[in-house]
Formats: structure tokens, C-alpha cells, sequence
């Protein structure tokens, strides 16, 4: 792929004379080793440089489907996920990418995935907006706009019952705060005091829909209808992402309360890859964003005056992202295809035994 | 054998399952403190305690979702909806989640969660609370779907219900709540798909389930007695697995073929199972295969003319007289 | 029946003495005549009246299904719908014979329509869930937990759509602002400017679940999530209910604007007829409310203090309720019940006309 | 005749009916300012204003029910619905209130609304996205299901959906939009329950609609080349209605019946029709009904292997291969 259509992490690419992050000193972030904070990064930019791998995939008309990118909200996944202990879970909508890197899924079935092959993570019969790593406590990567959160709630109410101190972040997107679903599992998060976290990524749009054409209100603050905890904070510096979702964690994990995370942050390309995003948005206002904000150059800004990143380190990291989503490419490319007979395995756990535990017809077949 | 309502054998079940697997819980509106609308967890709250025994808020996308999340990590939720109508609000998490899960992550998640309630007409409770969803569920692969008509096949198949791994939804019915039957004691389950001769003949063969088998059974006892007819009763129990070949082999032996089910018919189950019939026994037919439902209308709520909205003994007797 | 299961209106049961509403000077009450304070009072006798009538003909088995009464709550429907004006519309849930006759519904055809008659107001295919009188924008009686509050919005919508000055009140009970579709409609309201009033009946309790065990947060701040107006009042006293929906419904007719209303209020009988009513609150708490807040008892009260109500005038009143219960009782016995041909009238607009406009088979009957 | 693609020509529709009635309002998600999710409303903001062309939140419970109320108000609300799929999350508002409203109040309520949208597989959206409903939605009395096959069907059954006073159902399909076919100008309407005889032919009826009829089409001249068979195809163009006295007439010339669906077996408006032609004609037919329809298992993503899940011309000729 031609290096044009990616985004620069170059230390050339640093356009502001760098500040230290005001939230560098958050006891979340305090506590990082330097590999540490050399993998967040490194995560970021292995989620960026595996999306930007995709979009040609795509063009050649090899990946079907949606194909939503989470390009420019790199931080809020990574630090999300880099809180998170053996007891917690995450789930999320189809803009999921991220999230399965963040948690530690390998890109290869990531991109086999995606090309539909038996290889992927899901066998190649979820796609894009299905991603899933239970071994990992990711549970998807979800098509129906706020369904995942009365799910994410499900996952808070076993941990809990279980008696497990661990907490379930949901993710949704500003749009979906607006489902019906999202406002009952906030009523049963509040009032039976479930250890999950609703995590709002506002990216400012639904599909073209700006948030305040969509949302009446601020979306974080709708917490407080429910005696609901709120924070609000940015996304486009990892610190404050990890220093925000580890006081609100701690808290789910130790008094088992929930909240609302609203999380602001900014996606640079279309809602999906078919959407020419030409209707409803300034490009200056990306550019802007990109210029200003960008999570992975921010990071990198930091990590530089923090002395644990070098421009030849820079230079590795990115060198290693782009070579691992090639060979991510290499083995979607070599990997088959599911069969027909494919088609109806995973639909039920019993007939996915060797032996089936009902008997009668289950599958109602034609030519 | 002990002889328990429909009511107190799903009660049972319920009440043994949780003794038996500590991941169990139930859950609904009202399931707890006002102990169950129609009662079938009476009791279980001063038993099990509010761990256990949970009332919900009137949310029943929000808590049947949560319960599906919940089984995801090895929860048996068995969740009550106080109607089975109620599921239109949850749809999206029925038939999306519960019943998608498992394929859309290549097999990686199992969903062994039971959704439970009455679904059925008769009761004079109108439009909105008097559906009959069994085709609708038995539509989407991945939800197993159980129609039990009597005590015994309850508890059994509810034992069955809440240690199979995937997603039961178990349609029960208001009337046959309070409807006695002997209940073999001990730890009996059923498979799901095997079917049930209610009655054995050969004259005639019935396919019904649920409460329909009831009316099937006396109009065919009223036959018997009037006419001489000698009229096989099949109880499917299951609608999703079927229990196909039982049927196939009833109608090579008959030749004739009622559908009896509480449905409207477009697309109804009966529609299913004639539609395979015709294809699988084609010349085994010796007339076409008729079907007694439900008259084609919403639920009217003017109880003696629901009474005949939905099928009867009259009707069902109808039936048989116009294929014999 | 006998008059011993029927609530007291004569002024012997006054056990307070009566202190003047505070509310009686709101511009919406202080403009009353006396006779239009004394028809809210007979208005809301005869529901009482109409409802005790019903229970007898329940117990005799004529009645079936369900029967949600609505005693004790009866000033907060007819105070609401007495401030309609031509271009404003009403919606309730399936505790709705309280709204059908303060909107003005004859109780023939609603007692005629619990018996299943064809001469009950909705041909005896709703039951007692689903009165509906469109002729007086009434627009029912819906039996699905909050799914009436879209539709109400939607009634604003096309008022507002079509230039009028109107507004649409949808009511709703405790229990149901934790359906998602009331969150919805909350936010498209907000969003739209639509002037729909979402007033929420606290009665206490759905069914047996009291409001602290289903809801988190306050239920009238909830509107606050969406920048949404409240207003809280009781519902004991119809002048705090007028004043408080006058002002509200004039603010949405004039500003087009919603708000989420919450009264306050109070049911004595379980929450259907057959609900044992045993298991989830005292005796005492109910008796405490009938004693101390009766809305009947009040408004008689105060009544009797403005000189609007003499004991004669009120004894009238009750009897004349007692008879119209009675006639309607009358009525609806006389009624013949509809055919098995009329389960499909109805259905389609289409097949009600004298002619069809479509081909086909519209209706898939079998013997 | 002007020739228009199918998206063109319900957007022609869509403009005709909103300029020839004040009521007529278009709704849904991304419907103005984005254009359309599928482009179907493109262009129409600019042309109409915002008043009349609306986007809404992801709300589907709350604008169809608005667009329910609205509807009994006299507004004709046309509302999308970005794929079919998601009338889970509205589902009661569909089922229970613009379905039941006219009966529940005695017939006191008409509810002129459109929900519109796509209801398909093929795209390789997956599990969630892919949904057939026409079954489903038939299934309630109340609705209309009108699902159209070319452009020309599509602008004339709009029209006549746009100005039915009953909710009707419209389901459009994401791979149809840019098929092209010749449009008739002017002011056409085609009235609901008349099927059109796609082509005519005498050895084999193949019953079908929506995309499936292309399909059927392809599979016939094939077969027709290589093998002589004269095939005749019905495309449904409506649900419910359905156009029954077509079929039986086509049977009782052919014998011989496929039904090609792009639906899962269950319960699928295909096995509903086989159950009535069985009933109704069971002496006019030579063979067994078969059918054609949608493996039965949630859509798989992978794109080549959702090709073979679906319908395609080599499963329908497969079809029409064990019945001649
Ligand atoms: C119930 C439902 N309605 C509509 C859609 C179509 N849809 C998919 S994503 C989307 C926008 C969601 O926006 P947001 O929640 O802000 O998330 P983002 O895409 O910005 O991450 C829409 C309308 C859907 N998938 N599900
Ligand atoms: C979606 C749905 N879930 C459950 C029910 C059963 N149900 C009917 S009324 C009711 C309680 C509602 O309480 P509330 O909203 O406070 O109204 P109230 O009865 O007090 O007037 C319940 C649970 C229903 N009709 N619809
Ligand atoms: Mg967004
Ligand atoms: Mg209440």
C-alpha cells in the first residue's frame, strides 16, 4: 500500500510544540513502566496501521460488507482495555476494530476475519462488526445500535453474582445513548448496583447525524436521571482516558456502582467506508482534529518528552505495525474459505457436540 | 404418582434446578414479592431468597437482555415475561442476541438462558397480551422452542430447558396452569424433539401441541363415541427440534392429516408442518392436510366470542369431519 | 349492589377538618364557575361510582379479563382533561375508564364494552384496557407498558405539524418511564420542540413492585436528561392539578414545548381486580390515603368550604351516579354480544368500506 | 418509457405522492441531510425542506410509534427503516399498535402509515443486518406486506402505499435499487393482491417475489435453452394481500409448483403457501410442492459462501430440477 494514504507517526509529523500531559501524574499513569507505556503506544499505532492495511482490501472488493474504522479514536480502546484485570469484561458496538487489539487479539485472524475466511476470528461468519475473544473477556463487536448494552450489563450482574471484584465496560457511540434499550440498562445498572461501566465514545456524529441534532441534552449528564455517576473527559490523550476509567473501574470493582463515561473523541474517516462523508462535515473540522488532537501523535508527543520514545523507536514501532498487518494480509490471503456445510455450524451448542443431546429435526432444510 | 397442577410442575422444576446448579436464578416482574402474576414461583422467594428470586423493573428488553449478557459468562437465567406478548419489546435481544451470539462469534459464546411465560389466547385479555409466538421464535435458528400441554412433559421439559446450553424460550399457558396431571417424582427430563403419542389411532392423525392437545383429545373422544372414529393425537412438546418423523409415520399409517394449533394462520407452525408433510409424504396423503386455528384477526376481547375465535372442541371437531 | 364495598361521598365522612386548597386562586381554577366546579366533582363521583358498579359485575363472571380501577386517582384525570381545548389530545395506558368519561365518554357504551357487548364504545373488541373516543381526541386505553407515549408524541407531532395550537397529553403510570420507548419519545420530544406533556401518575406502585424497587432517581427529574421542563405536583387535590397541567399545557400550545408532569396519586384497589393486593403494602398505608387525601373527599371539602356543594347538592350528585352506573349496567346486559362474523370487521380500513381496494385474500382463514 | 432504477423510481414515488398531498412526510435515519443510508431520499431535502423530509435519532420504537400516533391524525408518515432488520427495537410499536389500534378501538382508527426500507441478504452484513420479515410481519392481521421486484412495480405499489388507509409494509431490497427498468410516466398506481405472471409458460409454476424473481427468470431461460422447459413464473408483488387465485390457476395449467423465497424454511411465507395449495388444489398436483429459500442458519458474513446461503439461479434450477 502506498504510505499517502496513511497517517504520519513520524516524529515529523509533530505540528505543535508539545505540552506534557496534566494527567501524566494520575496514579494510573504514574505507576507505567516505560515498556508499558511503550505497548500503549505501540497498540495504537498497530490498530491504526491494521486499518489503514484494510481500506485497500476493501477497495479490491475483498472485504464485504460495513467496514467501520476506529482511525483517530485509537486511545479511548487502548486505555480502556490496558485497565483491565482478569474479572473484567468488555463488550461494544461494530466499530470494534480497536477494541480486539486493545484487549490483545492477533491482527492474522483479525484480517482473515474480514475476509470472510474460516480462519477469522469468527470463523469468518461474523465479519467486521463481529468481532469476539471470550478467552480474552471481549465480548464483541455488536450490529444493533445500543443492543450490546444490555449485554455489558449481563456481564456486570454475573461478575457480580459470582462474587467477583471485577467490572464490564460497555461501549456505545453518542448516537446510540438515544436507543431504548441503553436507558432500561442504566435503570438496572443504578438501582441494583451493577459494576458496569456505560462508556459513551463521542465521536460527535451518528453515521452524518451530529450529536446535537440527535441528542437532546448532554449524553454523559444523563447519568444523573438514574443517581447515576458521570465523567466526562477527552480522548485524545491516553492519560486522561486511564486516569478517568481507572477511578470509575475501581470504583464498579469496590462498591460494585456503575456509571456513565462520556468520552470525547473524533473518528477521521466516514462513518463506514462507503460513506463519502461529504454531506455532513467540514473537512477543515478533521483536519483540525487531526492537526490538534491526534490520540497517537499526542501520545507520542508525550512519550518524547518523557524521554521513553526515540525517533528511532518511533521509526521501529511503526516499521513492526505496518509489517505485522502485512503479514495479517499474507495469511488472510492464504487462508479458505468456509464451506457450505460451514454455514450451519455454530448456530446451536448441541449440534456442535460430536453427539446432539435433542432428537427430532432442528435445521428445516431445502435444495 | 403425585398429582401436581401444570403450575406447581413447573414450579418444581424451577425449584429443583436451582437446588441442583448454583448459577441458576429466575427473574421477572413480579416473580418475587407479589410471588408470580399467575403464580408459578409462589413461594420461591421466602425460599431461595432476593438473590435467586429477582423482580425486575418493567424493562424486558433491558433485564431479558441483561440476562442473556449474564448467560454469556455461565448464568442460568430463567426469566420470566408475565405475558409472552411482552417479548415484542425485547424482540431485538431475542432474536438478535440470544439467538445470534453463538454464530456470529464462529461458536465461540453459548447462551443457555430459559425466557418463560403464558403465551396463549382465551383468557379475554385482548389484542396486545394474547399472541402466540411459537412460529415466530421457531423462525429464527438458534432458539429452541418448547410448547408443553400438560404437568409431567412441564417439569420434564423444563429440567431439559435449563441445562441445555442454548437459548429455550418455553411457552406456557394461562389455562392449563391450573390443569392436574400426574407428575412422575424424582429427576425426569424429556429430550427436546421427541414427541409424544397423546392418543393412538388410525384413522386419523392430529398434530397439535400445547392446549390444543386437550380439545384435540375430547373431540376425538367425542368421535370415538358418536362415530366410531379411531383418531391418532400427536403432542409435538417441541416446536424447535421437531419431532418430524413421528409425525410422517403417523400419516403412512392414517393418510389423513389435521394441524390443530392456537395460531393465526399466515405462517403459522401448522403452515410449516403441512408444507413438509405435503413435500416428504406426498403419496401417503390421501386427502389434503387441514389445519384448525385461530380465526384471522387480533385477539378480540369479547369472552364468549374469543371462545370461538380460538380453537375449540366444536371446531376441532369441524375439522375432522370435513377430512372424514 | 350493596352500598357497603362503595367509597363514602356524603359529607358524614369528612374526617378532616378542611383547610381551603392553596391552589383554589391559580388562574386556571379562580376563572371557574360554579357550575364548572361542580361538574369536575360530578365527573369524578361517577367514575367512582362507574368503577364500584363494575366490580359486582366482575365477581358475576360477566366481565373478563383484566379490570385496572382507577379509584382514588380520579382528580388527576378529570382536572387534566378538563383544561382540553379542541386541538388537544389525550392517550393513556390500560387503566383508562377514568379518562374516558372525564373526557366526556357516555358510560353506557363503557359498560357495555366490559361485558364484550357490540354496542360498547369499542364494539367489545378492546375490553377494558382500550376505550377509545377519537371524536372527543381521545385516543385510548393502551394495554403495553409505555407503548402509548410514542404515540402521543406523535399526536403533538401532527398537531404541530398541521399548524395547530394544541398539545397531546400522554400519561403513563410509575412503572412505566422504565420502558425504553418513553425514553425515546423523551428525547424526540426534546429534540423537536413537540408539545406533548408525558405525565406520569405516580401511583406508588406497578402492580407490586413499589417505585423504589424499580426505579433509580427521582421518575419527573428524569426529564431533566434531556433538557426537558418538570413539573411535580399532588393529585389529590384537582386544583393542583389544573393549575399545575394549565401551566404546562400552555406552555406547550404556546411555546411549543414538552415536559414530563409527575402527580402524584394513589390506587385502593390492587392493581387489577385480581390482584390479591396482600403481599406488597399495608392496609394502613391505604387507609391513611383514603382518609387523609381522598381526591372526592377533598375537592368536596373544599367545595362545601367555597358554598359550591351543599349536603343536599352533593347527595343529588351521588345518587344521580348511582343511577347512571345503574342504567349503564342496564344497557349493557340488554346488549347482544358481537358475532363470530364480526371478528374480522375492523381489522383492515380497507375491508370496513363497502368495497375493497385491493385483490387478493386478505384473511387466511381455516374451518 | 423513461427508464429509472428501482431507488429511482420509489424517490419518484416518494416526490410524486409528497407534492400531491400536504400529510405525506418522509422519515427515518439519515433520510435529508446524509442523503439516504441507501440514497433513496437523495436530493429530496434540497427539494422539499426539512419540514417534510426529517432526520430522526436511532430511535426506531420511538419515531415509527410517533409516526404511528402521528398517522392517526391523518399524517401519512412515510418512515424509513436504514435496513428492515431493525424493526426489532420497534417491533411492539409495529405489531401491537398499527397493527391492532383499528380493532382494539372497534375500527374507530386508521393508521395510513409506510414503514419502508430493505429486507435482504447478500450484502455481507451479517446476522443483524439481513433480516427477511415478510413472514413475520404477514403473520399479524392488520399489516400489509407489498415486497416489489423491478422499478416499474416499485414506483406503482409506493404510490398505492402511500395512499392506503391501513399500515402497509414496504419491503425494498439494498441489491434491487440499482436494477433499471422501464417506468411508465405519469400518475400510476397498482392495486394491492394481483400478482404478475413474470413469465408465462406451462410445465412448472415457480411462485416468487422480490429478488428471487430475477433469479427465477435467469433459471427458466437457462433451462429453457438448454433442456426446452417452459416455465412459468409468478411474482407476488404483495404479501398480504396475496394474490391465491393466480397461483391455483398457474397449478392447475402446470401441475407442478416451486416457491422460490429468500426466507428461512420456518414458518416462511413459503411453506404458508404451500400449505394452501395443497389444501386448494390437491388433485391438480402431479409432484410435491418445493421450495427454495435461505439456508437455515443466521446470515454468515463470509461473502462468497452467503452467495450460496441465499437463493441464487443454481439453487433454483437445482429446485426446478427435482420437480421436472
Ligand atoms: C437499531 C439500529 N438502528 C440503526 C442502525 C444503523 N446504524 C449503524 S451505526 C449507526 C450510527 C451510530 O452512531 P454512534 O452510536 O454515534 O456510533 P459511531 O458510529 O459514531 O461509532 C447507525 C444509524 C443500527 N445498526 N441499528
Ligand atoms: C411491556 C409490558 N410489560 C409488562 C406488562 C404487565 N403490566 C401491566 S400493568 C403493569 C404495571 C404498571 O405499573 P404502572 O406503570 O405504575 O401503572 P399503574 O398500573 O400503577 O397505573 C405491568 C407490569 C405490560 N402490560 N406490558
Ligand atoms: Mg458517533
Ligand atoms: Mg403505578
Amino acid at each position: 500500500m502506498s504510505k499517502k494514504s496513511t497517517e504520519p507517526t513520524g516524529a515529523a509529523a509533530v505540528s505543535q510544540s508539545p505540552a506534557a500531559s496534566v494527567h501524566a501524574n494520575a496514579p494510573a499513569n504514574a505507576k507505567l513502566s516505560a515498556e508499558q507505556r511503550i505497548e500503549l503506544y505501540r497498540k495504537m499505532v498497530r490498530i491504526r496501521r491494521f486499518e489503514e492495511r484494510c481500506l485497500p482490501v476493501y477497495n479490491s472488493g475483498k472485504i464485504g460488507g460495513f467496514l467501520h474504522l476506529y482511525i483517530g479514536q485509537e486511545a479511548v480502546a487502548v486505555g480502556a482495555c490496558s485497565l483491565m484485570g482478569k474479572d473484567d469484561h468488555v463488550i461494544t458496538a461494530y466499530r470494534d476494530h480497536g477494541h480486539a487489539i486493545a484487549v490483545g487479539m492477533d491482527t492474522k485472524p483479525l484480517m482473515a476475519e474480514l475476509y470472510g475466511k474460516i480462519t477469522g476470528c469468527s470463523k469468518g461468519k461474523g465479519g467486521s462488526m463481529h468481532y469476539f475473544a471470550p478467552d480474552l473477556n471481549y465480548w464483541g463487536g455488536h450490529g444493533i445500535v445500543g443492543g450490546q448494552i444490555p449485554l455489558g450489563t449481563g456481564l456486570a450482574y454475573a461478575v457480580k453474582h459470582q462474587g467477583k471484584k471485577g467490572a464490564a465496560m460497555a461501549f456505545m457511540g453518542d448516537g446510540a445513548v438515544n436507543q431504548g434499550a441503553v436507558h432500561e440498562a442504566y435503570n438496572l445498572a443504578a438501582l441494583w448496583d451493577l459494576p458496569v461501566l456505560f462508556v459513551i465514545e463521542n465521536n460527535g456524529y451518528s453515521m452524518g447525524t451530529s450529536q446535537e441534532r440527535s441528542s437532546a441534552g448532554e449524553l454523559g449528564k444523563r447519568a444523573e436521571a438514574y443517581d447515576m455517576k458521570f465523567y466526562i473527559c477527552g480522548g485524545h490523550d491516553i492519560y486522561e482516558v486511564r486516569a478517568t476509567l481507572d477511578a470509575a473501574l475501581t470504583r464498579a470493582r469496590e462498591e460494585s456502582k456503575p456509571a456513565v463515561v462520556e468520552i470525547d473523541t473524533y473518528r477521521y474517516r466516514g462513518h463506514s467506508v462507503a460513506d463519502p462523508d461529504k454531506t455532513y462535515r467540514d473537512r477543515a473540522e478533521i483536519e483540525d482534529y487531526r492537526k490538534t488532537k491526534d490520540p497517537i501523535q499526542v501520545f507520542q508527543n508525550q512519550l518524547v518528552l518523557e524521554k521513553v520514545l526515540t525517533p528511532a523507536l518511533i521509526e521501529e514501532i511503526d516499521a513492526a505495525a505496518r509489517a505485522e498487518s502485512e503479514r495479517a494480509v499474507e495469511f488472510a490471503e492464504a487462508s479458505p474459505f468456509p464451506t457450505v456445510d460451514d454455514i450451519q455450524k455454530d448456530v446451536y451448542w448441541e449440534t456442535d457436540q460430536p453427539k446432539r443431546t435433542s432428537e427430532g429435526r432442528i435445521f428445516f432444510n431445502q435444495p | 404418582m403425585p398429582v401436581l397442577t401444570y403450575r406447581e410442575a413447573i414450579r418444581a422444576a424451577l425449584s429443583e434446578e436451582i437446588e441442583r446448579d448454583p448459577n441458576v436464578v429466575i427473574m421477572g416482574e413480579e416473580v418475587a414479592q407479589f410471588s408470580g402474576a399467575s403464580q408459578v414461583t409462589a413461594g420461591m422467594l421466602d425460599k431461595y431468597g432476593p438473590k435467586l428470586i429477582v423482580d425486575t423493573p418493567i424493562s424486558e428488553a433491558g433485564f431479558i437482555g441483561m440476562g442473556i449478557g449474564a448467560s454469556m459468562l455461565g448464568i442460568r437465567p430463567v426469566m420470566e415475561l408475565m405475558f409472552w406478548s411482552f417479548y415484542s419489546v425485547a424482540f431485538d435481544q431475542i432474536v438478535n442476541n440470544a439467538a445470534n451470539v453463538r454464530y456470529m462469534s464462529g461458536g465461540q459464546i453459548a447462551c443457555p438462558i430459559v425466557i418463560r411465560g403464558p403465551a396463549n389466547g382465551g383468557t379475554n385479555v385482548g389484542a396486545t397480551h394474547s399472541h402466540t409466538v411459537e412460529n415466530i421464535l421457531a423462525h429464527h435458528p438458534g432458539l429452541k422452542v418448547v410448547v408443553p400441554s400438560n404437568a409431567a412433559d412441564a417439569k420434564a421439559l423444563m429440567k431439559t430447558a435449563i441445562r441445555d446450553n442454548d437459548p429455550v424460550m418455553f411457552l406456557e399457558n394461562t389455562i392449563l396452569y391450573g390443569e392436574k396431571g400426574e407428575v412422575p417424582e424424582g429427576d425426569i427430563t424429556l429430550p427436546f424433539g421427541r414427541a409424544a403419542i397423546a392418543r393412538a389411532g388410525k384413522d386419523l392423525t392430529i398434530v397439535t401441541y400445547g392446549r390444543c392437545v386437550l380439545h384435540s383429545l375430547a373431540a376425538a373422544e367425542t368421535l370415538r363415541a358418536s362415530k366410531g372414529f379411531d383418531i391418532e393425537i400427536i403432542d409435538l412438546r417441541t416446536i424447535r427440534p421437531l419431532d418430524v418423523d413421528t409425525i410422517l409415520r403417523s400419516v403412512a399409517k392414517t393418510h389423513r392429516l389435521l394441524i390443530v394449533e392456537e395460531q393465526r394462520p399466515y405462517c403459522s407452525i401448522g403452515s410449516h408442518i403441512a408444507a413438509i408433510v405435503q413435500e416428504e409424504a406426498f403419496d401417503e396423503l390421501d386427502a389434503p392436510i387441514l389445519r384448525v386455528g385461530t380465526i384471522d384477526a387480533p385477539s378480540i376481547y369479547s369472552p364468549p366470542v374469543e371462545k370461538q375465535q380460538i380453537p375449540n372442541v366444536d371446531r376441532v371437531i369441524a375439522g375432522i369431519l370435513r377430512l372424514l
